[in-house]
């Protein structure tokens, strides 16, 4: 375990940006925090989450694919991607840290999403543990522990120090080049944390909440519930929980015509939206009822069915405080699982 | 995908001098869609035309883009040699490299350049374009002619000559209008009546020929082929059947001081009364504002008297709806009020009078029985002062005066001149004037025998002030040519004035959507080539409503009006203008926005039944336009949010086209 | 505080229910921490004793889903409006989007809603119960040992603050009093960005809209926003997009979705209530409001049926677009 | 003429039936303008979507100025007053988003005023031009 005096968290920060580029949640002036970069006099966010989830780092809302130039009638293809630069992400909870490991399964199996590769390769993680989670929160549904994030590095903030520990080789190699800031120390400050944060786990009105009726294989079971009217009637099928969700991970890839050429580009898309996944016949989900059930039965059922029991949710209760008529997966999980959760 | 032809045209030297033609359609050769590119001296000739139609031919052409002189110029053209080579008209898109570029700018390098990019447009355009069918509408073979003056009465008899059914409103109780208040006519000097009065009389009697006067013309719908008018016929208390135009009413009716308007006030005339003796139609009417018996149910002799037992007091206004294929508006002119100009001393002295009131003082059927006097005493004038454009090209008194020339007051002034020295030898003529313009046949003749022959004193300057002292008229002027200062002593001064259209024009204007100019003149749809057509389809001018016109002018108008109108009504069915908008049902809202700004009611909504996506059945009001009434303008599609309204020809998708091409 | 109680608009459902006047009720659904409430239908009293609630943070905006509850719903249906919901009602009804006999309106007085962020803002995260007691909410948290007293004024969602009326202008019924259009400072913060330079008002706007993410939230809450198809998800309009690529499409968006409300949006807040990156939308909207009061008068969108927007209407004196920026000097 | 001088591109939307035969009486009478300034006709100015004025900014434009009959004597008797609420809003708007307000303009000029249209292309040009590039309402995307 290595500490760093929470006096000198900045010149941590100046070092570490010294070889990488060095994202962190800043607070933003609508009260909301959100990742920006470093740089000298940028302080770190207190809050307990980002608005957008770190995710942007590795699968940004737009990315260029490739382009074409046009000059007259000929086409000349592009390759836009380019060799990216080490970079940090600093300050990801644990719940969004789970996040990766779902995305890493749809993009980094076969065939490899090289562009998500390319950023995973070069984007070290640093979490920072919870230790005063909100009412929302219901990382441990998924079997998070928000006081033991997981990520390249892990740290924990206590009122004077951050503790810091490497969990992986790039880790390792981050923390070294920090030498002379970090002094070497014991875990007792970080697990008495953990068993600080424990306790207040056992107290979220959420602790409760668990996955029993959701799974892979209960597809049959749980697809033709009639509660999904009811939940979906009041769904504006706007793309906000889409948007603000560590983990989905859909996209549309679109052209742009630029007049000269034409940009390939991917951008998020929304199973929310009427136009999700057109096709020459149309859609294929027709209602919003149909699409509603689609976010939710994918990440309880679909997703855990294809990723060994992975649930693709991590309980960062981003989609619960953004949703504008307040409707989310834990009312969904409640109603269709039949759990009340008491 | 199009298979464009685009053809560069050289205009002669006119673009070729400024754009590199032959760069021009090199560099189009490239463009998405092209599979053809040429250019050629004269693309408007028929060797151009044959050029085009032979590509259309040999490259299996969908799509034409000639880069040449203003679509508005040969649009039309290129659009007929399409259709000829068997590919939709608007198949075609003009860029404009003459007018817009060649023309204005004198670099070859930057003319080249910009000509590329203009057809570059046209072409991006022409990819999204679509082939367009007219829509067709039935044609009501009856005209309408609004103002029963010669040029109404000129054309309605021309067009019922034709073998088509007139109608005319007249808003006063007889037809005849202004000139039949005139006494003799430039430059041959045959009294209009004589002229005149048979005219009326045709019209009378001719079958085709409906007269509606005292009535006016309340609420146009409809379009070109198919209008619906309303037409309120003002109550004259008299049954237009039965009257004789006996005049014993008239006689025996006791109210006999109501201003006379036929002879501008200048006399007296009864409450019930017969404008002059050879009206059309010549039957009576009751001046409701005069009459006792209308005002208080006192008198009732008119009707006691009447023979034929045609006056009826409790007449009531009549509203007539009809339908008409075209519509002529015939409104004419007034001439302006001269109670502004005080310099003149209209409204101080009885002896300053306008020209109009002059022709009544010499008409031998006017308030003085032609004879020539002063209007305060009676005596006969010896010196008379005639004023030219008195606010005519008046520039710098636009609050009372015009900035045209009122055109026809230089030979009428020249007439008057004429004739006064002409019968009265003993008088001194003076004429001030800015100029004296006498562009017509016989016309300067005309004037200069009223110089050489009559000794007209014609001055080149403007009377200053004109001050009634004693019984004479003091008029301070200027001779421009002498370069002094004139003080005549004067017994009559007649004012030229200025004229201006008929103040019922302007509501009219609206009802028709016709077009007018800051002066309320009516615009012609091309100044020169369409010039008595409106630009609103179906709608012709006919006269000084479209701006001032002597008699000779007035009559030919009349006529080409009356021959636009015969051709219009001879069609059993009329060709729309394609370009129109359409509302794409599955995005429309039904929220009545676009027919909000519709200026010509061509949006209606309907209640229909969809299948939605989830198989049930939605019923949802969407608009719908009929293709006949809408003209294209377009307002629609920016009002509708969802963009379901579109305009044919103009679509959403070709504008970004274009505006993609100019910007990249 | 509301005036009004649950317990009352349950009541007043029950009677309309059971006497036939409607077949099921839009409400307020109750959620899990006492502020996230969710739109509702409930078709018995029974379901409303259960999951009905009305509190201070029922601010969502009933209007626009009568569009489509109206298609698909037998019998009226019984919809609860505040006074600024009522202004969305009637702009709706102008543009035929529902069938009016389909609906029972029942006016309902609001004393402003609570706006959560600000609560958070003063307690924190770990929000365990909320209680309105008076004119104080009463904040219990995970945190904090005390409840936490709030001033209700000092939490009052930012569109409640500058409230435009407190007068039903459309109801087929009203519970409790009715109030009266206020003279709210609600153009105040548009005229502090006017005053600006404009490099200033850009980089306002820059940053502002730079947070966009395009989640299409404030267009789906909007109650003026009910076309078939917008033209942003239309491939056909040469406008559709689904992402904020960069900043002119940020602005391309939000330029176009406030020139298609203006003179239809009736200010009622909710595009900025539903951004999750808390952008201040509501400015652009009363941007164009302010404008069209001042260049072609005093015109509030919804405040009459049938009432034509400014921009479907003209007069032969409008100012010139010339004109618009000659007036400020 | 210095390769490198910056040329300001200009949109000019003209209506049908006054300004783009305006424009061709510049014309005829040969007065010259910017070549910077390209022409699209559409029927009525109340044709002009603010779509199009933004699209043509994304794509390039530096100023965008949109042309109908003067006021009163619109083909279509209404469209341009549409026009001048229409624009006088968005333009409002364009300028509250600190766009520059000399980059957007309305004019009227009828068929007769060939040396109005002449006149007021070399004014709008020469406005532009001393604003520079238009940064604003850009669109990198495009300039690739």
């Amino acid at each position: 375990m290595l500490k760093c005096s929470l006096d000198k968290i900045q010149n941590l920060f100046a070092e570490i940006s010294k070889s990488a580029k060095l994202y962190l949640p800043v607070d933003g002036k609508d009260g909301g925090a959100s990742y920006g970069e470093w740089s000298e006099g940028v302080e770190w966010s207190g809050a307990l989450n980002t608005t957008k989830s770190p995710k942007d780092f590795f699968f940004p809302q737009t990315e260029d694919l490739m382009a074409f130039k046009t000059a007259g009638k000929s086409i000349e293809i592009i390759d836009t991607r380019s060799e990216s630069e080490d970079f940090v992400v600093f300050g990801v909870r644990a719940c969004d840290a789970k996040s990766f490991d779902i995305l890493d399964r749809v993009f980094l199996s076969e065939p490899q999403d090289s562009f998500y590769a390319m950023k995973r390769k070069h984007g070290i993680i640093v979490t920072a543990a919870c230790t005063k989670p909100s009412e929302t929160c219901f990382c441990q549904t998924f079997g998070i522990d928000p006081a033991s994030p997981a990520g390249d590095i892990s740290t924990w903030k206590t009122a004077d120090a951050l503790y810091l520990q490497a969990n992986t080789e790039k880790g390792t190699a981050l923390l070294e080049k920090l030498g002379a800031i970090l002094e070497e120390c014991s875990d007792d400050a970080v697990n008495a944390q953990k068993e600080k944060t424990a306790a207040i786990m056992q107290k979220l009105p959420l602790k409760d909440l668990n996955t029993d009726d959701f799974g892979g294989g209960k597809t049959q079971e749980l697809f033709n519930n009639p509660a999904w009217d009811e939940l979906s009637q009041s769904c504006l099928g706007c793309g906000t929980c889409t948007f603000v969700c560590p983990t989905c991970q859909c996209y549309d890839i679109k052209d742009f015509n630029t007049g000269n050429g034409v940009i390939r580009y991917r951008c998020w898309d929304s199973c929310m939206y009427s136009e999700f996944t057109r096709m020459a016949h149309g859609n294929n989900r027709l209602t919003q009822k149909e699409r509603f059930r689609q976010r939710f039965m994918h990440k309880l059922v679909y997703y855990p069915e294809n990723n060994d029991g992975l649930f693709s949710c991590v309980g960062c209760g981003r989609c619960l405080a953004k949703c504008p008529i307040s409707m989310n997966i834990v009312k969904v999980m409640k109603k269709i699982g039949g759990n009340k959760g008491e | 995908m199009q298979r464009v032809g685009v053809f560069v045209c050289w205009c002669g030297s006119n673009i070729a001098g400024t754009v590199d033609v032959q760069a021009v359609s090199e560099a189009l050769k490239n463009e998405p869609g092209v599979v053809f590119s040429t250019n050629y001296q004269y693309m408007c000739s028929q060797a151009g035309q044959d050029m085009i139609k032979n590509a259309v031919k040999e490259h299996r052409l969908t799509g034409i883009v000639v880069c040449s002189c203003s679509p508005r110029m040969h649009e039309a053209t290129f659009r007929k040699t399409a259709a000829a080579a068997g590919i939709n008209p608007y198949m075609v898109e003009i860029a404009n490299i003459r007018e817009q570029c060649s023309w204005v700018h004198k670099d070859m390098l930057t003319g080249t350049e910009k000509a590329i990019i203009l057809g570059k447009a046209a072409v991006a355009k022409v990819n999204l374009n679509t082939p367009l069918i007219p829509g067709e509408s039935p044609v009501t073979k009856r005209a309408l002619v609004i103002g029963g003056g010669i040029a109404g009465i000129q054309t309605a008899l021309d067009i019922a000559d034709a073998g088509f059914p007139v109608d005319i409103v007249e808003k006063q109780p007889t037809i005849g209008g202004k000139m039949a208040q005139l006494d003799k006519t430039f430059p041959t000097l045959d009294c209009a009546a004589c002229i005149l009065t048979p005219k009326m009389v045709d019209v009378a009697q001719n079958e085709n020929i409906r007269i509606f006067s005292y009535s006016e013309v309340t609420e146009v719908k409809g379009f070109v082929g198919n209008f619906d008018v309303t037409i309120k016929k003002k109550a004259r208390f008299v049954n237009e059947d039965i009257c004789t135009g006996c005049g014993a009413c008239v006689e025996k009716c006791p109210m006999k001081k109501v201003p006379n308007e036929f002879n501008l006030g200048m006399d007296n005339r009864h409450a019930i009364y017969i404008p002059f003796a050879q009206a059309v139609p010549k039957v009576a009417t009751i001046d409701p504002n005069a009459c006792n018996m209308l005002k208080n149910g006192k008198c009732g002799l008119c009707a006691r008297v009447c023979a034929a037992g045609a006056i009826d007091y409790k007449q009531k206004d009549q509203f007539i709806e009809e339908k008409y294929g075209a519509i002529v508006v015939a409104t004419g002119f007034n001439p302006i009020s001269m109670e502004k100009f005080d310099e003149y001393a209209y409204s101080q002295s009885k002896d300053v009078i306008t020209s109009l009131e002059f022709e009544r003082l010499t008409n031998a059927a006017g308030p003085s029985a032609g004879k020539l006097i002063r209007p305060s005493d009676g005596k006969h004038p010896h010196t008379i002062v005639f004023v030219q454009c008195v606010g005519s090209r008046c520039e710098s008194c636009a609050e009372k005066g015009k900035e045209y020339c009122s055109k026809i007051c230089c030979m009428y002034t020249a007439k008057h001149a004429m004739l006064t020295r002409d019968k009265y030898p003993d008088t001194e003529v003076y004429v001030f004037y800015i100029d004296v313009r006498t562009p017509g046949k016989n016309f300067d003749e005309f004037y200069r025998r009223a110089v050489e022959e009559y000794g007209v004193k014609y001055v080149k300057g403007m009377v200053g002030k004109i001050v009634p002292e004693g019984d004479k008229l003091k008029v301070q002027a200027s001779d421009l040519i002498a370069n002094r200062q004139l003080h005549i002593d004067a017994d009559l001064v007649v004012l030229a004035a200025a004229i201006e259209p008929d103040k019922s024009a302007r509501p009219l204007a609206t009802m028709l959507t016709a077009s007018m100019d800051t002066n309320d003149f009516f615009t012609e749809a091309h100044p020169k080539l369409r010039p008595v057509e409106s630009p609103t389809a179906g709608v012709f001018l006919s006269g000084a409503c479209q701006g001032p016109k002597d008699i000779p002018e007035t009559v030919s108008q009349a006529g080409a009006a009356a021959a636009k109108v015969i051709g219009l009504l001879a069609k059993d069915k009329l060709m729309g203008n394609p370009c129109v908008a359409q509302s794409d049902e599955l995005m429309c809202n039904g929220c009545s926005t676009c027919a909000n700004v519709c200026p010509y009611g061509a949006i209606s909504y309907e209640d229909k039944e969809f299948r939605m996506p989830d198989r049930t059945t939605k019923i949802r009001r969407v608009a719908a336009v009929n293709p006949a009434v809408c003209q294209g303008c377009g307002a629609c599609t920016v009002a509708c949010p969802s963009g379901a309204m579109d305009l044919k020809g103009f679509a959403n998708s070709q504008i970004m086209a274009e505006v993609d091409a100019i910007c990249k | 505080m509301q005036k009004i109680t649950r317990e009352q608009l349950i009541e007043k459902a029950s009677e309309l229910l059971a006497n036939g006047t409607v077949s099921c009720v839009l409400g307020w659904g109750a959620g899990e921490f006492g502020y996230d409430v969710t739109p509702t239908v409930f078709k018995t009293a029974e379901e409303m004793k259960t999951g009905f609630v009305f509190s201070d943070f029922c601010g969502a905006n009933f209007s626009k889903y009568l569009v489509a509850k109206t298609q698909k719903t037998e019998g009226k249906i019984l919809v609860f409006l505040k006074p600024c919901d009522t202004y969305s009602f009637n702009q709706l009804l102008t543009e035929h989007r529902f069938d009016r006999e389909k609906v029972y309106a029942v006016g309902i007085p609001c004393e402003g809603m609570a706006d959560i962020s600000k609560i958070k803002a003063i307690c924190g995260e770990g929000i365990s119960s909320i209680t309105a007691e008076g004119d104080t909410f009463i904040v219990t948290t995970l945190y904090d040992d005390e409840p936490i007293a709030i001033e209700a004024s000092a939490v009052l969602a930012e569109r409640c603050v500058n409230c435009k009326s407190k007068k039903h202008v459309a109801y087929d019924e009203l519970m409790g009093e009715d109030g009266d259009v206020l003279d709210s400072g609600r153009f105040d913060e548009v005229a502090r960005l006017e005053a600006m330079t404009p490099d200033e008002r850009f980089a306002f706007w820059q940053n502002e809209l730079s947070r966009c993410i395009r989640c299409n939230a404030c267009r789906d809450a909007c109650p003026a926003c009910t076309c078939e198809k917008c033209v942003f998800d239309n491939p056909k309009s040469g406008v559709e997009n689904k992402s904020p690529a960069n900043s002119f499409e940020e602005k391309l968006f939000h330029i176009i979705r406030a020139f298609h409300v203006a003179g239809r949006c009736t200010d009622c807040g909710e595009c900025s209530r539903v951004c999750p990156q808390n952008i201040p939308l509501h400015l652009l909207n009363r941007k164009f409001i302010k404008d069209i009061n001042e260049f072609y008068g005093d015109y509030q969108a919804g405040a009459e049926v049938g009432s034509r927007a400014p921009l479907v209407n003209y007069t032969t004196a409008d100012l010139e677009p010339g004109e618009v920026f000659n007036r400020e000097g | 003429m210095q390769v490198n001088e910056y040329k300001p591109l200009i949109v000019a939307f003209c209506c049908n039936w006054c300004s783009y035969a305006g424009a061709d009486l510049a014309g005829n009478n040969r007065l010259a303008y910017p070549a910077d300034v390209k022409i699209i006709r559409v029927p009525c100015s109340c044709r002009v979507n603010p779509m199009f004025i933004l699209r043509a900014f994304q794509r390039g434009a530096d100023g965008v100025i949109i042309c109908g009959c003067h006021p009163g004597d619109c083909h279509y008797t209404s469209g341009n007053y549409y026009t001048r609420r229409r624009m006088a809003a968005l333009f409002s708007m364009l300028d509250f988003l600190g766009i520059e307000r000399e980059r957007t303009r309305v004019e009227w000029v009828s068929a007769a005023e060939g040396a109005k249209f002449a006149a007021t292309m070399n004014d709008f040009a020469q406005k532009v031009a001393a604003l520079g590039e238009n940064k604003r309402l850009e669109d990198l995307r495009c300039k690739k």
